[in-house]
């Protein structure tokens, strides 16, 4: 019974939470730019109005399953991924088959865009896909040195184990330099600027969006809800100690996500190859350090 | 009709007579004259066989020359060793006659004294005998390398003439360093001598000088530029009878030669050095050459370095093995010349071949894995035996020639398979097929029927072979049986 | 067995006779109407022989010996078959049945040769099974030349460019197989004799010299096969130009006789205490560090070669390489979990990536091409083949649901717990360029925009479209419940003398992190439904438009206007890793056939030297010489 | 130019007509809750014809925040419900604004902005562009002026929420409604080869948005060459063309 509620609650909290995510990534951004910025229910109204749009523009059976691997990959994320008192199916499936659970959604994508036979999608997913390989060899990196670190993959344990004292046996404590590195890849996974190359929208038409209208945009913002929580979240865990309770563990999420954000404004946006080259070699390179620290120690 | 050891004279003696004959029988007739010569042919074939089952009972039939014995008489050693290669070479003359363009009474007199001085080089007991059979066998086989009346043909010939004079006279050099040191030339008398005479550096001098002599017809590495030469430019079916058999007679003498005379250490790294460089520079220089009957002719001389590898090993392991590469190669050898025959020049030329005439294309890829020593056809069991007894003969030199005879045996691959390639490769349009008569390739069907027999039989002929090689290899044996009284 | 054999047949020995008659009988019939179906007929009795055999050995049969028995030149040679070889064997007669049945249809029909194609199928099933089941080092090596061999008259059947890959492919082989020739003789030299049991008596006294030259040569001789860098070069364009059924075969097992032949040398015979005592002076590198690195770079540089193929099967086939270097990588680490992860692995990928390459020769079938910038927006033509695709992709890739995910997992799990961190990140970065190399697979072909020309393909026929399907179907199903599998690998893992992965249906219980896949998977595709509830409950109706509906900044498109990216696919990444190909192992290719050519050049100068007297005198001087020297003139 | 005479009506028509669906109350609290949020979230389309375009940068940006009502741009007319026409048309343009707002989703919206819309402003004498706007597509509102300020901008997007929240902004249906009068007057402009890829009178049939004006005799002439869909291309279909890559 409890294992139900986990199921249902956890993908719903995580909506909600990512709502509010997106409401403060637009909000921060608007002040930055000395805008009043979106009222608190804009990215519900988003949402709504896509979903009641009166046709519905479908580029054939992969484009709706795609659809559904999209929100079906990311619920499935969040019930790997443990929050406080919710521990889904955490147990049943480690940090590194959520890291390739994640990958199901972005696959559902591609294949989606594929199939709407639009070349601003193809190149914008061949971008995506590309950045994917950029960020997570230093994503990885910190994976492994995390868990290595903590001698476990288990997401329970590792939040467990860091909160055996405090902040000063979480991640971010005990190795720095990976949460730094970390921190760098999270940004990269966000797809903020200047990593947003792939959505470039004066140059491919926000690429893998192009194509995407009525509900089936109305699935990419949901899709942009479960992003920023599954990626807040997963960095919380990994390195801030997860979180004993929501009051604790929310500002946190928040805090992952506002950095990212904030930063994002000041930058312009990097080419393909410079984004694959900037994060194979400083974030890459800071983790490979961090790696070696934790891997001495 | 039982045959005893008298009768072991005939395989030369024969051919010898009806040679003396046989030019003026041609005046009569050219065909009977080419009847009598084959007759002959067949007869020593069958001589042969039937001396086979009294030589296998007793080791050897032994026969001394007007009834003097050994060691001031005149041998004749006959074992199945020998026995063996007189029927091949028989066989081989046989299944390699002339064809009717080379034919003449002239050409069938040198056949016939090539089937004489070769029955005696390896029947014979006495070393200068052996010289003299060697002589014949030359001689025979100068003609008959310039027999395709060719200016090729004739400029290899006499180039061939050049090189085995001059090793003539280093093998009778060694001869007579050999008479020297022991007083006699009596095989089995002097493998009694060879212990106490022909050890240090006049045995050893003499040992080169007759390796290096003999070589010439063995095709030992570095006197062996006649080889691609003559095997190019004579007509094929002569090159296939000089490749496949007469080669391995003068082998069989070397092998003699060592295991009667020279279990010297450094004579058997001698013949190591030469059959291993041989290995590499035969299967390398097949690589680069553009023809059929070039890579052929190459390939030959690195089988032949294979044979004086397993020979430089002491014991049976290694005799046995030289015999095995041998016998293969001497079934082998001849067929690959066959097709060799009908695809002549540029091997570039030959694309598509195989498809116009698949029976030979098949033909050319059993032969060829076969000859790379692929289970389970005979070659792999012969190199098999080979580098068996190689390693555990061990030591430092043995081990090297076993590794250059693996990667030479991916070199041999690399030509033999783009040969293959291109067989299988599509014509040109508009390029006459190539095809062959059945008769052209009868003989090479026919071997590689005896091939695949061997390939179904391989547990027997293993047994029977090791029985030989036995036997080949024991020194005492031979002495005991040529020698009165025994020892 | 589960019933009597007569003549005292063992299992062994009627799966023998199986396969032989199967050689025969399609070389005679394979072109004959129902030659196909025979072929399936007899690989289906083949498979069933198997499992039988695998259900005598889990019941504790230990090993299946064969009544076949030789002896030549003194040597013994018999065969029997232990767990690892049956697991190897299962592999193999099941994708002999899947690939004959593949061509029992129209595939067949329209084949040039199909006899030759058929008849070359079962022979390298009867030769794999000598392999397989060889009872000493003999039988090894001579299976071993009869698998090569066997595959070489696969590929070279093709002609055109298959020709000189297959010769290719042979020199790397038999340079293999002498590399296994000189181990086995270095073997018999300390053993004296060829078997087994000789070599693990003889193991304690050898050398570490010696054993360090049979390390390097079994690794040598068996990675070619497998292809390990840097002799990987044959395999991709031998296996890619391999007509069809024949070249998924190949794919799905060839390759991995070579891992059965390496683990049976290395771990059966040699063991990993011992492999693990053999260390570089001063360094304390094991010997399986090396072959690890090697297996990692293996994992690495072939998946990123194939990221840039634009020919559906060979970047395939180049992937295929680099899965090697999980299954060996997973082997190496000599955890029962990194054992199993590796042998599942090779399971796994056989029903993948068997699937992937007949769908692709479904795609070849009917569209006459494999060129990846030459087809696209076949989804709507060939949906079943799509799926077949789309599943071996993401079995592939190493994404859940489908089973190329729980080995993959296993191997990095393995890794991690080890605390290899580099090799584990090595194992990542493999699979993260192999999602970007299969997505642009299945994006060129089957994406996009539908070639006008493509416009009138039809699916491919059942008898192809249900081989694969039913492959995927495996790969899905075994990823559901990997302890399916699992059982299986067990059979292998105890003929190791590996300890067993305890496992359940849905995965492995560790402390340090579990894995149970019926409830991924479960969840997955609940949630994937929850998708489908909300994408067809909320919202209006879908309305399905064609492809020229699309947005083109304002453009009209039709047919003449080619509205299609699949040309450099990732023009971005080729511009920052392109000049990191160098292609150094092409030219230590290219130059050893030099040094091949120009010695045979040196050599060929020799024998043609023009002052014969002259160079015998010279030779006969430096022979006495030599003679002097050895019989001690000086002395 | 052919025979087809263009169609030029004097009023545009009212354009509600009630669904079917739309009877039940828990459609109209549906209805009225997607209204709601329709009103609240509006993207527009970035597709900037003329030179009005100028005044949507201060529009959107922090001067006025257009963000504030929840109007932001986008880039693809997939993703649009306001289709902003920022002044003058060339016939040119006008056939790509045709094909974009027919690959907008419904409900979708089209603004007039600044004078040339509304009856071709200083151009109105000029042979190469459009007088009248909602000839060609069905507008929502129009903003007059030349050039009209951000404030005019605002103003306009603010009556258009007012409409939306009211069920009232439905110019969208009477371009399937009464498809055949629209493809008429664009036909009149274009010739009779004229079409787009879109297959408007499919999805009108698709979704019940079919009148009596759907079909009419233009949608016939449509019908002989509409040969875009891939699905019925006929035998004479243009195949593949000169820009085809050129294998070696």
């Amino acid at each position: 019974m409890t294992l139900l509620a986990d199921l249902i609650l956890m993908p719903l909290v995580a909506f909600v939470v990512g709502l509010l995510l997106v409401l403060m990534a637009r909000r921060v951004r608007a002040k930055i730019e000395r805008r009043v910025g979106p009222p608190f229910l804009q990215p519900v109204y988003d949402i709504v109005k896509l979903y009641a749009k009166k046709t519905q523009v479908s580029h054939g059976v992969m484009h709706d399953l795609a659809i559904m691997m999209l929100l079906g990959g990311f619920i499935t994320a969040e019930i790997f991924l443990p929050v406080p008192g919710l521990d889904g199916l955490a147990e049943h499936g480690d940090l590194i088959t959520l890291v390739y659970i994640m990958m199901v959604p972005m696959l559902g994508l591609a294949l989606g865009v594929g199939s709407c036979a639009n070349p601003n999608g193809s190149i914008g997913i061949s971008r995506a896909l590309t950045a994917m390989l950029a960020y997570d060899v230093p994503y990885v990196v910190v994976i492994v040195g995390a868990c290595i670190s903590y001698g476990t993959t288990n997401l329970i344990d590792i939040v467990q184990i860091q909160q055996q004292g405090g902040p000063a046996t979480w991640g971010a404590a005990t190795m720095p330099i990976l949460a730094f590195a970390g921190l760098l890849a999270t940004h990269g996974m966000l797809g903020k600027e200047p990593f947003e190359i792939y959505i470039a929208p004066a140059e491919i038409a926000t690429g893998p969006m192009t194509e995407m209208s009525g509900k089936y945009m109305g699935a990419l913002f949901v899709m942009q809800c479960f992003q920023l929580y599954t990626v807040g979240v997963l960095y919380t865990t990994m390195f801030l100690g997860g979180g004993e309770n929501w009051l604790f563990f929310l500002p946190k999420v928040f805090a992952v996500i506002f950095i990212s954000v904030a930063v994002t404004n000041v930058y312009g946006r990097y080419k393909t190859d410079d984004v694959i080259r900037w994060m194979w070699k400083w974030p890459t390179g800071i983790a490979l350090v961090g790696l070696a620290l934790v891997m001495v120690r | 009709m039982t045959l005893t050891a008298h009768h072991v004279v005939l395989p030369v003696a024969l051919p010898l007579l009806v040679a003396f004959l046989l030019p003026l029988v041609g005046r009569l007739s050219d065909g009977l004259a080419r009847l009598l010569a084959q007759l002959t042919t067949l007869a020593v074939a069958v001589i042969a066989l039937l001396l086979w089952p009294a030589a296998s009972d007793g080791g050897a039939l032994v026969s001394a020359m007007g009834g003097f014995a050994a060691p001031i008489g005149i041998v004749f050693y006959a074992d199945k060793l020998a026995l063996m290669f007189v029927v091949a070479l028989a066989v081989g003359l046989l299944l390699f006659r002339p064809r009717r363009e080379h034919d003449s009474t002239k050409v069938q007199t040198l056949w016939l004294l090539l089937l004489a001085g070769g029955s005696g080089l390896v029947l014979s007991g006495d070393l200068f005998n052996i010289f003299v059979f060697y002589e014949i066998t030359a001689v025979a086989t100068y003609g008959l390398g310039a027999s395709a009346h060719t200016g090729a043909g004739y400029g290899a010939s006499l180039r061939y003439l050049l090189l085995s004079a001059l090793g003539s006279a280093f093998a009778l050099l060694g001869i007579a360093l050999v008479y020297a040191a022991a007083g006699t030339l009596n095989l089995a008398d002097l493998s009694q001598l060879a212990g106490e005479r022909l050890t240090g550096p006049m045995g050893l001098t003499a040992f080169v000088l007759m390796v290096l002599g003999f070589g010439v017809k063995a095709e030992l590495f570095p006197v062996n530029t006649w080889v691609p030469e003559v095997y190019t430019a004579a007509p094929t079916r002569v090159t296939a009878v000089l490749a496949g058999v007469v080669s391995k007679l003068a082998m069989v003498v070397i092998l003699r030669l060592l295991v009667l005379l020279f279990q010297d250490p450094a004579a058997l790294g001698f013949l190591l050095l030469l059959g291993a460089i041989g290995v590499a520079a035969g299967e390398l220089a097949a690589f680069r050459s553009r023809d059929l009957h070039r890579t052929f002719a190459y390939s030959s001389i690195a089988q032949l370095g294979l044979m004086a590898v397993a020979f430089s090993i002491p014991g049976h392991a290694g005799v046995l093995a030289g015999i095995a590469v041998a016998l293969h190669h001497l079934v082998v050898k001849p067929a690959f010349f066959v097709l060799a025959d009908r695809w002549r020049g540029e091997i570039a030329g030959l694309t598509g071949a195989g498809r116009t005439s698949p029976l030979a294309a098949g033909l050319f890829v059993l032969l060829s894995l076969s000859i790379i020593g692929i289970p389970p056809l005979p070659g792999f069991w012969a190199k098999l035996m080979l580098f068996k007894a190689a390693i555990d003969a061990g030591g430092a030199g043995n081990l090297t020639a076993v590794a250059i005879i693996l990667a030479a045996t991916v070199i041999e691959a690399a030509y033999l398979f783009r040969v293959v390639g291109i067989l299988y490769g599509t014509a040109p349009a508009g390029r006459p097929p190539l095809r062959f008569t059945l008769g052209e390739l009868a003989p090479g069907l026919l071997l590689g029927a005896v091939l695949i027999a061997a390939t179904v039989s391989v547990a027997p002929l293993g047994d029977g072979l090791t029985a030989m090689a036995a036997d080949s290899a024991d020194a005492a044996a031979y002495a005991s049986r040529v020698l009165p009284g025994g020892n | 067995m589960p019933f009597a054999l007569p003549f005292d047949m063992t299992s062994l020995d009627l799966l023998m006779a199986i396969a032989a008659a199967a050689t025969v009988l399609l070389y005679l019939f394979g072109t004959a109407r129902l030659g196909g179906y025979l072929a399936t007929l007899l690989h289906g009795a083949a498979l069933a022989v198997t499992v039988a055999m695998g259900l005598d050995l889990a019941a504790g049969a230990g090993a299946i010996p064969s009544s076949l028995r030789l002896t030549v030149l003194g040597q013994q040679l018999a065969w029997t078959l232990d767990g690892l070889g049956w697991f190897f064997l299962l592999l193999t007669t099941g994708a002999a049945f899947f690939s004959s049945w593949y061509m029992a249809g129209e595939w067949g029909r329209v084949q040039q040769r199909a006899r030759i194609q058929h008849g070359t199928l079962a022979l390298n099933v009867l030769t794999m099974v000598l392999l397989l089941s060889a009872g000493d080092l003999l039988g090894l090596f001579i299976g071993w030349e009869f698998v090569s061999w066997a595959a070489f008259a696969m590929m070279i059947q093709a002609g055109g460019p298959a020709t000189q890959a297959a010769y290719r492919y042979m020199l790397y082989a038999l340079a293999g197989a002498m590399a296994l020739f000189a181990a086995i003789l270095v073997v018999h030299g300390a053993a004296g004799g060829f078997g087994f049991d000789q070599m693990r008596a003889a193991l304690p006294d050898m050398s570490t010299g010696m054993l360090w030259t049979l390390f390097a040569l079994f690794a040598g001789g068996f990675g070619v096969k497998m292809a390990l860098v840097p002799t990987h070069l044959w395999q991709a364009p031998a296996y890619s130009y391999t007509p069809g059924a024949s070249s998924a075969f190949l794919n799905a097992v060839s390759a991995r006789m070579g891992l059965f032949a390496l683990i049976l040398s290395l771990v059966k015979l040699i063991g990993f205490d011992t492999l693990a005592g053999l260390r570089i002076p001063m360094t304390g590198i094991e010997s399986t560090d090396i072959l690890a690195w090697v297996a990692a770079i293996t994992m690495v540089v072939p998946t990123y070669i194939a990221l840039m193929q634009t020919d559906a099967r060979m970047l395939l086939t180049w992937h295929g390489i680099g899965q090697g270097g999980y299954m060996l990588l997973g082997i190496l680490v000599a955890t029962p979990l990194g054992v199993a992860g590796g042998l599942l692995h090779v399971f796994n990928y056989a029903t993948y990536q068997m699937a992937l390459i007949l769908a692709v020769f479904a795609v070849i079938h009917r569209t006459g091409t494999a060129d990846l910038d030459e087809l696209g927006g076949l989804i709507t033509r060939m949906p079943l083949t799509y799926v077949a695709l789309l599943m071996g992709i993401i079995g592939l890739a190493g994404l859940p649901p489908m089973n190329g995910f729980v080995s993959k997992w296993m191997i990095y799990k393995a890794l991690i717990v080890t605390q290899q961190p580099l090799l584990s990140i090595a194992a990542f970065v493999g699979t993260l360029g192999t999602i970007l190399s299969v997505y642009k697979l299945i994006h060129n072909i089957f994406l996009g925009q539908l070639r006008v020309e493509h416009r009138e393909i039809r699916e491919a026929p059942w008898s192809m479209t249900l081989p694969m399907l039913v492959l995927a179907g495996i790969g899905f199903v075994t990823g559901f419940a990997p302890g399916l599998a699992l059982s299986i690998v067990d059979q292998a893992q105890a003929a190791m003398g590996v300890a067993l992965l305890p496992h359940h249906l849905g995965g492995v219980v560790l402390a340090t992190g579990s894995l149970n896949m019926l409830w991924v998977v479960g969840v997955l595709v609940g949630a994937i439904g929850v998708g489908a509830l909300i994408f067809y409950v909320l919202g209006n109706r879908r309305f399905e438009t064609h492809q020229y509906d699309n947005y083109a900044g304002g453009h009209f498109l039709s047919a003449d206007i080619r509205y299609h990216f699949s040309h450099e696919f990732y023009p971005g990444l080729a511009r920052v890793i392109g000049p990191w190909y160098r292609g150094w192992v092409v030219r230590m290719e290219h130059g050893l056939g030099v040094l091949a050519e120009v010695s045979g050049d040196l050599w060929h100068g020799v024998f043609r030297a023009a002052y014969t007297p002259l160079y015998v005198l010279i030779v006969a001087v430096l022979g006495l010489f030599w003679a002097g020297g050895a019989g001690g003139f000086g002395s | 130019m052919s025979d087809t005479t263009p169609v030029i009506p004097d009023q545009p028509e009212v354009c509600r007509t009630v669904d079917a669906e739309e009877r039940g109350v828990w459609r109209r609290v549906m209805d009225r809750f997607a209204d709601h949020c329709r009103a609240r979230s509006l993207f527009v389309l970035h597709y900037c014809t003329g030179c009005g375009a100028i005044e949507l940068p201060p529009t959107i940006t922090s001067r006025f925040d257009m963000e504030r009502v929840g109007v932001s741009p986008m880039v693809t007319p997939r993703q649009a419900d306001i289709l902003l026409i920022t002044g003058y048309l060339s016939v040119k343009t006008l056939k790509r604004v045709i094909l974009s707002y027919e690959q907008m989703q419904s409900p979708k919206y089209v603004l007039g902005f600044g004078s040339c819309t509304i009856n071709g402003g200083m151009y109105w004498n000029s042979y190469a562009t459009v007088k009248r706007l909602d000839q060609y597509i069905p507008a929502d509102g129009f903003i007059a002026g030349c050039m009209p300020r951000p404030e005019a901008v605002q103003q306009v997007f603010l009556d258009l929420m007012k409409k939306i929240d009211a069920g009232q902004a439905n110019a969208w249906q009477d371009y399937y409604l009464n498809y055949d009068r629209y493809l008429g007057n664009q036909m009149a402009l274009f010739g009779e080869e004229w079409h787009t890829p879109v297959d408007v009178i499919a999805e009108a049939e698709h979704y019940g948005y079919v009148g009596d004006g759907t079909r009419g005799r233009f949608t016939e002439i449509l019908d002989r060459h509409a040969a875009y869909a891939l699905r019925d291309a006929p035998e004479d279909y243009p195949e593949r063309g000169a820009n085809e890559r050129l294998l070696p």
